[in-house]
């Protein structure tokens, strides 16, 4: 696809991102988390990643948002109450931050693939669903049971922590 | 019958701590272990230098390491000498009022430990079974100590425990400084194979130096020394015999059995740093010992002090200073058991070991005073106790290493300063005896009561243990010498300590043809 | 004739029926679920002996792309079953704290799922011991990582477990967003995942290698928080002091352990290049240091043995850095066997009076058999021979002189003095310090069969170490 | 042919010993009694042994390591120990007696008669020793009784200390002892006499190193002899009971030094340097002992003076490489000198244990037979013709004057000294109106110590006859220039005597005093001084170092330095989870730096 | 064009960016966000990587992809976890801020 919609969507998805850590108010960080997300799916997508794509609004946009949105209300947490902002830890943590994505980035930069644009493909990737479907059921059987079991593991978990007894 | 030695204490400890009773117990065990010891040390065929009664069982047949007990004339000394002491100790033991089971099974629970160290032949097993001594003793100081216990257990456990964590580093290097078909636990296999000069020079040096320093902080070696009197102070009487008479050995002994034979060349490359740190062990800290002004204090130090002559033997190198070595170790182990066991009955009196407070004892405790004497003048090398037969071997056999007539080396300087070493012991023990028990007595101390007649067993167990040996030596020079023969006719001869002969030696005496560099001792 | 992917799958239909019942048969005696699941998991164990291992070849796609079933997968499937099975019988005796955490609740209310949960984390636990690729292990250690989450913060009317189970919940996750990233790079520089195919293509990525060690640092950050490793241990003290005690013993030993079985498989494609070596090294040398000294001060039994795991973690590094895969096995046995001894007598005497060091005072008066119990843990921890602790170390430090790491030598004897200092505290609390309250201590028949059994077996593995060497001799 | 007896000789005493300490402590006459026979047995045996020169001992081996080093236990028999046998067992055997009457109620009686027992075994052993080793054994041995006789009356502080001072300080001297030995046994390879003696030549050209070890071996003597550098125990170890310091103190054991210096003559003669020295040594001990003892007023202590000066002329005899002079006074010393303390004992013993001459005075009526025997010894020592001392030291005078006059002039001066202070010493004593009460009335000593009295007064008055002595010695031979020598002697007498009498007669107290000499020439001060500020420096400062630097220094700084960092490190767990995502960033960077950037 | 190394440095911000989160929010809810975030920022350099590698079938490496599958399964399991831990913490404490929740320490 074009650079410029690639630049669109990765300056939208970086702000927003960036706006979750600076808005003090949690609903307003919840609701740029969904934008960086979808700006983020779109990248997906960009990548001829659908599925995945779709998956990510699904999820993300869709349910953990919601879950999110819920737990706020529920605990009606508003604004955080201005504290003074411990300076120390901020500029240290800003910093810790800065450097790892400096270091990260000079590896991007003497990664010789990273110089590379993408191959084209074949054909076009709108199957991929059945694609990523059989390597699912078939090679990736394992994992994929698995996965219940942590879901399973998680829903105890879930129940075990939230459920109120009856006094 | 070895194996009865060393499990007969272990397991009446283990009897103990399920509720036998103490005393009787711990007496039978260890008058069953002295009586098994004298038949052992008789029934040894002195004449040969090998292991005998031998036992073994396999444990891992790849690393060649397997629980192998058996003695041979050197160990069996030691061994007679642990039992010797632990039933004097056990008899000295007086009455405990907290936990007197655990008091007497963590005293065979070390002296088990101490001989199954002597008699064990495996490396392994060599150093593990010192190190069950460890939480005894820390225990021991712990709870039946005297005033400064706390910091006192401390420091001999943290101290002692970081030496044999050096002293096992050690122990690996040297297991792999050899080459890999001769790897093993085996000290007899070694032995052979370092006979063949497989170590290379280097690893020897490295190797001796760890090994120096380990058994050194075991035995108080000079700057090494500080735990001991503070221990021996602070501990119960038996604890302090057991220890300073036995366990201070493990680590000479050690030595003998280990660096001596397989090392040569680290001897010969470290032999003046032991000198010089011996003389700290003979002349400073004597000094330090006539200074104390308590007699437990006094002890300790001279206790410290006294390492020095059995190290001057070892390091001499020779038959004859090393068979001194021997020697005076026996004798060196029962004199301090003696002076610590009668000191301990002293505290247990009078309350007190400061000399300012003590005085004229003799008179109320003649017996007492007649056995610290013994004590005394055995300890300062008095002919006709063992410790003067030890001593002048010990001498004789430094002095004559490289010795050139008519011109002092190191080792004739050092000789001459450890017989001035034997006044300044003369000087303290002296004192201290003059001031316990002669002189003038106070009048607080006119009711004492002298030891009793049960007492007086164990003291002359120990007195004519020292007089026997005193009076013919020849007895241990005949099982002992056999042993390092082999080892020093070589280069007893050849050996000094100018550096021209000693590169003479690394040539000529050691073979380097036989062990190429690194073989068996490069990385990986 | 059984294979292995029997076993996780056991552990699992296991666990489910656990749940079943706890689910539908309401009112029983819940600690009948725990019998039954300690009864399943060691008829498991006992199957688990008849296995066949089978050498992973490097070009197999499918199910054994993923699972491999070695001697080293079979060996530590079985630790992780033992490690659960103890853990379980500590966790009967735990039963009264986690109740007294529920007030007025129904009697026994939640112990089920404090049953079934370990379970479920045994089966992730053995999965990521046999898992060789990225994905399985990335799955497999989600999996153990979820049930812990829910384990450490398991009573949660106790705001000390609550904010253990916040602590390690954010960092946990903060290691897996690692771990994620750094598969991806390694991916990204490899283009496999699985770590047959990663040693081959490693060989000829060449020049992209700086892609791939960053992918490795990242792994190893995720897997160096699993491992309690310097510099990521900072979640270790607070969570073990604040978790469940059965949790934390299980966190101190089963994780950990199935941390460095992975750390193992990891590295060996990356062991070859000299910036990984180097990056171990400088991990162990600072765990070493950091556990042990910090170790001195502690005063909380919990906590110094949250410190003692770091210094462990150091030691157990040595041994991977000289890549002696028995050293750190039979290491990882001796801790299994000496922690959990330590632990076991924890729950127990903690009930009495408390979790603080001086709580222990005069113990060798109300239980002689909890404080000699106490006395082998400590001495064993510490490194004294004739206990497996020793010959863990023994044979740690002899692959490390084999290999003249001269400065983790001197460091380790070192620090092995300061281990020495603080395990010996508890003894002297134990033997020296007397208490006023000198009523006995009451043990249950199970647990004093536990304590015995892991006692003896400290000391036979201290005298004869064999049978776990042999266990993974080819 | 070999014979039982020699060893007999040694084993008898050693026998009683080990059963007094270890049976009959209780029982003390029963001790006193085996003490007595056994003394007797060897006394008897040592006869034989005299009797029969062709008797030899077997020998057994006390230390073998062949080829380096073997000493064996065997007897040397010649004239010379056989001598010296029957002399020590002699005189002891009448200590012995003499002994129960002056212990006759003394508690510690049993320990006493152990002691004494076990000092004979061990100066015989000195006296038929063959070998250094042995003969140091026996040595040490000879030292640790005089260390328990000295010390007898251990509740005494004086006593207590006075032995401790003469152990030590002997040790001073065994420590030169033993090194000679050492480079003896190095040098020649062997430490038997009669194997070392035609060795000598081995050492070859190094002068020096010959008279180094010449004088280490010296040292013992010098030790054990009490001569000039090391004389200082002597006098105070007259706190013992006087029969002690009648045997050891004055008849056997500090003879032992001139004996054992004559045993290895071959040694001493082998350096004229040594010679030298040896002879100088004995002359000053000679003349400073005479000076100091004109000027004391303890009856014991002057005759301790008067021993140390008579050894004096011994040792000076030695050095100047005439061994018959020196055992000649040796052989008559030790009768006056043991029949003067004796003599002394019984007037100290009647005078209920009051020792200052100043208290004594007209006693010859009230003990006429110790004021004979007394007088007797007195004559011989100051060697007045004939009593036996005068032909001894005539001897070494005339040896003196042939050889080195300056040595003959001071030998002449002291014995003028000699013939002074023993007059005045008997002047003051037996002369003149009782000083006070006690010295009024008091009575005879019994006869068992009589008895042995008069025995030694006889052979102090006819031990110096060539008839007589010529049985045990070879006597030195007159020289030509005797006659002068003689002259000298007698003049250098009179005037000593005639100057006491004119000093001394009727006096009651001391005419002269002589601080200087009065306080010993301060050597006991001077010691002192000096122990403290060597060797108690050294001690306190090597205590401090130790305690304070290597204990609390090294070891416990490490340590809190230790626990210290462990205390910072811990602080880092500062419990908040910000600071814990933090210090993990920084792990990450730090490790990403490592693994990438820093190769 | 768009090289590889676009995406990879898009997604570096984007953990960098939730890690700074993680360090600097003390709202647990927030930083539960920040962690979403870098997980997504990982997905991103996967699937970026998956399409980088064009397999023989001239298809992307669909591997990574089912990777991202599990990463978000496993993602939003956590997410219930730790929310229902956030609920049962602002039970007990009623507080969601991790500076109010540091009693264990040293």
């Amino acid at each position: 696809m074009s650079p410029f919609l690639f630049w669109i969507f990765a300056v939208l998805t970086v702000t927003f991102g960036a706006a979750v850590v600076l808005n003090r108010n949690p609903v307003a960080s919840a609701l740029s988390l969904v934008v960086s997300f979808l700006g983020l799916s779109a990248l997906f997508m960009s990548l001829d990643a659908f599925f995945v794509g779709i998956i990510q609004v699904l999820v993300y946009a869709g349910a953990v948002m919601v879950l999110f949105l819920f737990i706020i209300m529920l605990l009606d947490i508003h604004v955080e109450e201005r504290r003074r902002i411990n300076w120390v830890a901020a500029v240290g943590g800003t910093g810790v931050a800065v450097i790892l994505l400096v270091q990260i980035c000079v590896v991007i930069g003497h990664f010789q693939s990273a110089r590379r644009i993408f191959p084209p493909l074949a054909t076009s990737t709108t199957d991929d669903v059945w694609h990523i479907g059989r390597l699912l059921f078939n090679n990736y059987n394992l994992p994929f049971q698995i996965i219940g079991v942590l879901v399973l593991v998680a829903t105890i978990g879930v129940v075990l922590l939230s459920r109120r007894e009856p006094r | 019958m070895v194996l009865f030695l060393i499990f007969c204490p272990i397991v009446a400890a283990a009897v103990i701590m399920l509720g036998a009773p103490a005393r009787k117990t711990a007496l039978a065990a260890s008058f069953l272990t002295f009586a098994v010891a004298l038949f052992l040390f008789a029934s040894l065929d002195h004449g040969n230098a090998d292991f005998q009664h031998v036992t073994s069982f396999s444990i891992s047949p790849e690393w060649r390491l397997s629980f192998t007990t058996g003695v041979d004339g050197l160990s069996v000394i030691m061994v007679l000498l642990a039992s010797i002491v632990t039933l004097a100790a056990v008899w000295f033991v007086g009455s405990i009022e907290r936990y007197e089971n655990a008091f007497y099974a963590c005293l065979l629970f070390i002296s088990g430990g101490a001989i199954g160290a002597f008699a064990s032949i495996d490396l392994f097993f060599f150093y593990a079974f010192h190190e069950l001594a460890l939480i005894p003793t820390f225990l021991l100081i712990g709870i039946w100590g005297s005033e400064n216990r706390v910091a006192a257990a401390w420091k001999i456990t943290i101290y002692l425990a970081i030496g044999s964590f050096i002293l096992l580093l050690g122990l690996i290097l040297l297991y792999q400084s050899f080459p890999l078909p001769s790897r093993s636990f085996d000290i007899r296999v070694l032995r052979t194979a370092a006979g063949m000069g497989q170590i290379a020079p280097d690893a020897q040096r490295h190797v001796y130096l760890l090994l120096l320093i380990g058994f050194g902080i075991l035995i108080s070696l000079f700057p090494f020394h500080t735990w001991a009197p503070e221990a021996y102070a602070a501990a119960p009487a038996p604890a302090a015999m057991l220890h300073a008479g036995v366990l201070k050995k493990f680590g000479l002994y050690g030595l003998l059995r280990l660096a001596i034979p397989m090392l040569p060349e680290g001897a010969h490359h470290w032999a003046n740093l032991l000198i010089v740190l011996l003389l700290g062990n003979i002349i400073y800290v004597g000094l330090v010992t006539i200074a104390q002004k308590r007699l437990d204090w006094m002890l300790g130090y001279s206790s410290v002090m006294h390492m020095g002559y059995i190290f001057l033997g070892i390091a001499s190198f020779g038959v004859l200073g090393v068979t001194g070595a021997v020697v005076l170790m026996f004798a060196h182990g029962l004199s301090i058991a003696l002076l610590f066991g009668i000191a301990g009955e002293l505290r247990r009196r009078t309350g007190t070991l400061d000399f300012d407070e003590l005085g004229g004892l003799a008179r109320v405790m003649p017996f007492a005073g007649l056995a610290f004497g013994f004590g005394v003048f055995a300890a300062i090398g008095l002919p006709g106790f063992a410790n003067f037969a030890g001593e002048i071997m010990i001498f004789f056999g430094a002095f004559r290493n490289g010795w050139e007539i008519g011109q002092f080396h190191i080792f004739q300087i050092a000789t001459v300063l450890a017989l001035w070493g034997v006044v300044l012991s003369t000087v303290y023990m002296l004192r201290a005896y003059r001031t316990t028990f002669m002189g003038s007595i106070r009048e607080q101390w006119q009711t004492l009561a002298d030891l009793s007649p049960a007492l007086r067993i164990p003291v002359t167990l120990l007195v004519v243990a020292l007089l026997c040996v005193g009076f013919l030596p020849q007895f241990f020079v005949r099982g002992v010498a056999p042993i390092f023969e082999t080892l020093t006719s070589a280069k007893s001869d050849t050996q000094t300590c100018s550096p021209g002969t000693t590169r003479h030696l690394q040539t000529v005496g050691l073979s380097r043809e036989n062990a190429p560099h690194g073989q068996g001792y490069s990385i990986r | 004739m059984i294979t292995a992917p029997l076993l996780e799958i056991a552990v699992l239909v296991l666990g489910m029926l656990i749940l079943m019942i706890e689910a539908f048969a309401g009112k029983i005696d819940k600690r009948v679920l725990a019998f039954a699941a300690i009864t399943g998991l060691a008829i498991v164990l006992l199957a688990s002996f008849f296995l066949v291992p089978s050498s992973s070849p490097a070009n197999v796609t499918g199910f054994w792309s993923f699972y491999a079933a070695d001697r080293l997968a079979i060996f530590f499937k079985q630790f992780a079953l033992l490690t659960t099975i103890l853990v379980l019988i500590m966790m009967i005796d735990y039963a009264p704290v986690v109740r007294s955490f529920f007030p007025g609740a129904v009697p026994h209310t939640g112990l089920g799922e404090f049953v079934a949960l370990p379970l479920f984390t045994c089966a992730g636990l053995m999965y990521l011991v046999s898992a060789i690729d990225f994905v399985f292990i990335f799955v497999a250690l989600e999996v153990v990582t979820v049930s812990f989450y829910v384990l450490v913060s398991f009573t949660r009317r106790n705001p000390m477990t609550l904010e253990a189970g916040t602590k390690y919940l954010i960092l946990s996750a903060l290691s897996t967003a690692f771990l994620v990233y750094g598969i991806a790079w390694i991916f990204g520089s490899t283009g496999q995942t699985n770590l047959y195919r990663l040693t081959a293509s490693l060989a000829n990525a060449g020049a992209d290698s700086g892609a791939a060690l960053l992918g490795v640092v990242f792994v190893l950050v995720a897997l160096g928080f699993k491992i309690a490793a310097v510099p990521f241990q900072i979640w270790v003290p607070d969570v073990y002091q604040g978790a469940p005690t059965p949790v934390t013993a299980y966190l101190s030993v089963g994780s950990k352990a199935a941390g460095f079985v992975v750390l193992i498989r990891v590295l060996q494609p990356f062991m070859n290049l000299p910036q990984t070596e180097r990056l171990i090294f400088v991990i162990a040398l600072l765990t070493l240091i950091y556990g042990n000294l910090a170790a001195l001060p502690q005063t909380n039994l919990k906590r110094l043995l949250a410190y003692s795991s770091i210094a462990h973690a150091g030691y157990l590094l040595i041994g991977v850095l000289c890549f002696d895969v028995r050293a750190v096995i039979f290491y990882l046995v001796a801790y299994l066997l000496m922690t959990l001894l330590s632990f076991a007598v924890l729950i127990i005497v903690a009930q009495q009076t408390g979790e603080e060091i001086s709580d222990f005072d005069g113990l060798a008066k109300r239980s002689p058999f909890l404080a000699f119990a106490m006395l082998i843990g400590m001495v064993s921890l510490a490194g004294l021979p004739f206990t497996a602790g020793f010959l863990g170390k023994f044979y740690i430090f002899y692959a490390a002189v084999l290999q003249r790491q001269i400065a983790l030598v001197v460091v380790g004897v070192i620090t092995v003095g300061c281990g020495f200092y603080y395990y010996l505290k508890v003894i002297r609390a134990m033997y020296w310090q007397s208490d006023s309250n000198t009523d006995p201590i009451p043990v249950n028949g199970l647990s004093r069969v536990a304590i015995s059994a892991l006692i003896v077996a400290t000391i036979c593995l201290g005298v004869y170490p064999q049978p776990i060497l042999d266990a993974l001799k080819h | 042919m070999h014979s039982f007896y020699p060893w007999l000789i040694l084993l008898a005493p050693f026998a009683s010993a080990t059963v007094i300490t270890l049976f009959t402590l209780r029982w003390k006459s029963l001790s006193s009694a085996v003490s007595i026979t056994a003394v007797l047995v060897s006394f008897c045996c040592s006869c034989f042994v005299f009797a029969h020169p062709a008797t030899s001992a077997s020998e057994f081996v006390w230390l073998d390591l062949p080829p380096l080093f073997r000493v064996p236990f065997g007897l040397t028999i010649d004239q010379l120990s056989r001598t010296m046998a029957v002399v020590v067992s002699g005189v002891g055997a009448l200590i012995h007696i003499y002994s129960l009457g002056y212990m006759r109620n003394d508690e510690g009686k049993s320990r006493y008669f152990a002691a004494l027992s076990l000092f004979m075994f061990a100066m015989l052993g000195i006296v038929f020793a063959n070998n250094f080793v042995m003969l140091f054994i026996f040595w040490e041995l000879v030292g640790f009784t005089s260390y328990v006789l000295i010390g007898h009356w251990f509740f005494r502080d004086a006593a207590a200390d006075a032995a401790n001072k003469a152990f030590i300080t002997t040790r001073i001297g065994d420590f030169g002892f033993m090194t000679g030995i050492l480079m003896i046994w190095m040098t020649t390879g062997s430490v038997v006499f009669a194997e070392i003696a035609p060795r000598m030549p081995m050492f070859g050209g190094h002068a020096t190193f010959v008279a180094i070890v010449a004088l280490l071996i010296f040292c013992g003597a010098v030790g054990k002899s009490a001569q000039f550098p090391l004389h200082v125990w002597l006098p105070d170890a007259m706190e013992g009971p006087t029969p002690v310091s009648a045997l050891i103190h004055a008849a056997t054991m500090v003879a032992a030094g001139v004996y054992m210096l004559v045993r290895v003559a071959f040694i001493i003669q082998a350096s004229q340097t040594a010679l030298l020295v040896v002879a100088w040594i004995g002359t000053i001990t000679a003349v400073m002992a005479a000076l100091i003892a004109t000027q004391q007023d303890d009856i014991k202590r002057i005759l301790a003076y008067s021993t140390l000066s008579q050894l004096g002329y011994m040792v000076m005899a030695v050095g100047l490489a005439s061994n018959q002079a020196a055992m000649f006074h040796l052989f008559t010393h030790a009768f006056f000198k043991a029949l003067l303390f004796l003599a002394a004992g019984s007037v100290i013993v009647m005078l209920h244990h009051e020792q200052n001459i100043w208290k004594m005075g007209g006693l010859r009526r009230r003990l006429p037979i110790t004021f004979a025997t007394f007088g007797a010894g007195a004559l011989a020592l100051i060697g007045c013709p004939p009593f036996s001392g005068f032909f001894s030291k005539d001897a070494i005078l005339a040896v003196a004057y042939e050889h080195n006059l300056p040595i003959f002039a001071v030998a002449l001066f002291t014995a003028f000294l000699t013939a002074f202070y023993v007059i005045r010493m008997l002047v003051i004593v037996f002369f003149g109106n009782p000083r006070s009460n006690v010295a009024g009335e008091g009575r005879e000593s019994p006869p068992v110590m009589t008895t042995p009295l008069i025995v030694l007064a006889i052979l102090a008055a006819v031990g110096g006859f060539a008839f007589f002595a010529r049985n045990f010695l070879t006597l030195p031979t007159g020289e030509e220039a005797g006659i002068l020598v003689l002259v000298l002697a007698i003049l250098a007498l009179i005037l000593g005597v005639g100057l006491a009498l004119v000093l001394y007669r009727g006096r009651a107290a001391e005419p002269v005093k002589v601080e200087f000499l009065r306080r010993k020439f301060y050597f006991d001060e001077f010691y002192g001084w000096l122990i403290f500020w060597t060797q108690e420096l050294l001690a306190r400062v090597a205590a401090f170092i130790d305690r304070w630097i290597i204990d609390a220094g090294a070891v416990g700084g490490s340590s809190r330095g230790v626990w210290g960092i462990g205390a910072v490190l811990r602080l880092i767990q500062v419990g908040n989870l910000q600071a814990y995502a933090f210090l993990f960033g920084l792990g990450v960077i730090a490790l990403i730096y490592f693994a990438i950037f820093r190769s | 064009m768009i090289t590889l190394g676009d995406y990879l440095v898009v997604s570096a911000i984007l953990f960098t960016i939730g890690f700074a989160g993680v360090m600097l929010r003390r709202n647990l809810i927030v930083i539960f966000m920040s962690l979403e975030l870098m997980l997504n920022a990982a997905n991103l350099s996967l699937v970026a990587f998956s399409r980088f590698r064009v397999g023989a079938n001239g298809l992307p490496d669909y591997n990574a992809q089912v990777l991202v599958f599990f990463v978000i399964t496993v993602a939003a399991a956590e997410v219930a976890v730790g929310l229902a831990l956030l609920v049962a913490l602002y039970r007990a404490r009623q507080t969601t801020d991790v500076a109010d929740i540091t009693s264990l320490k040293f």
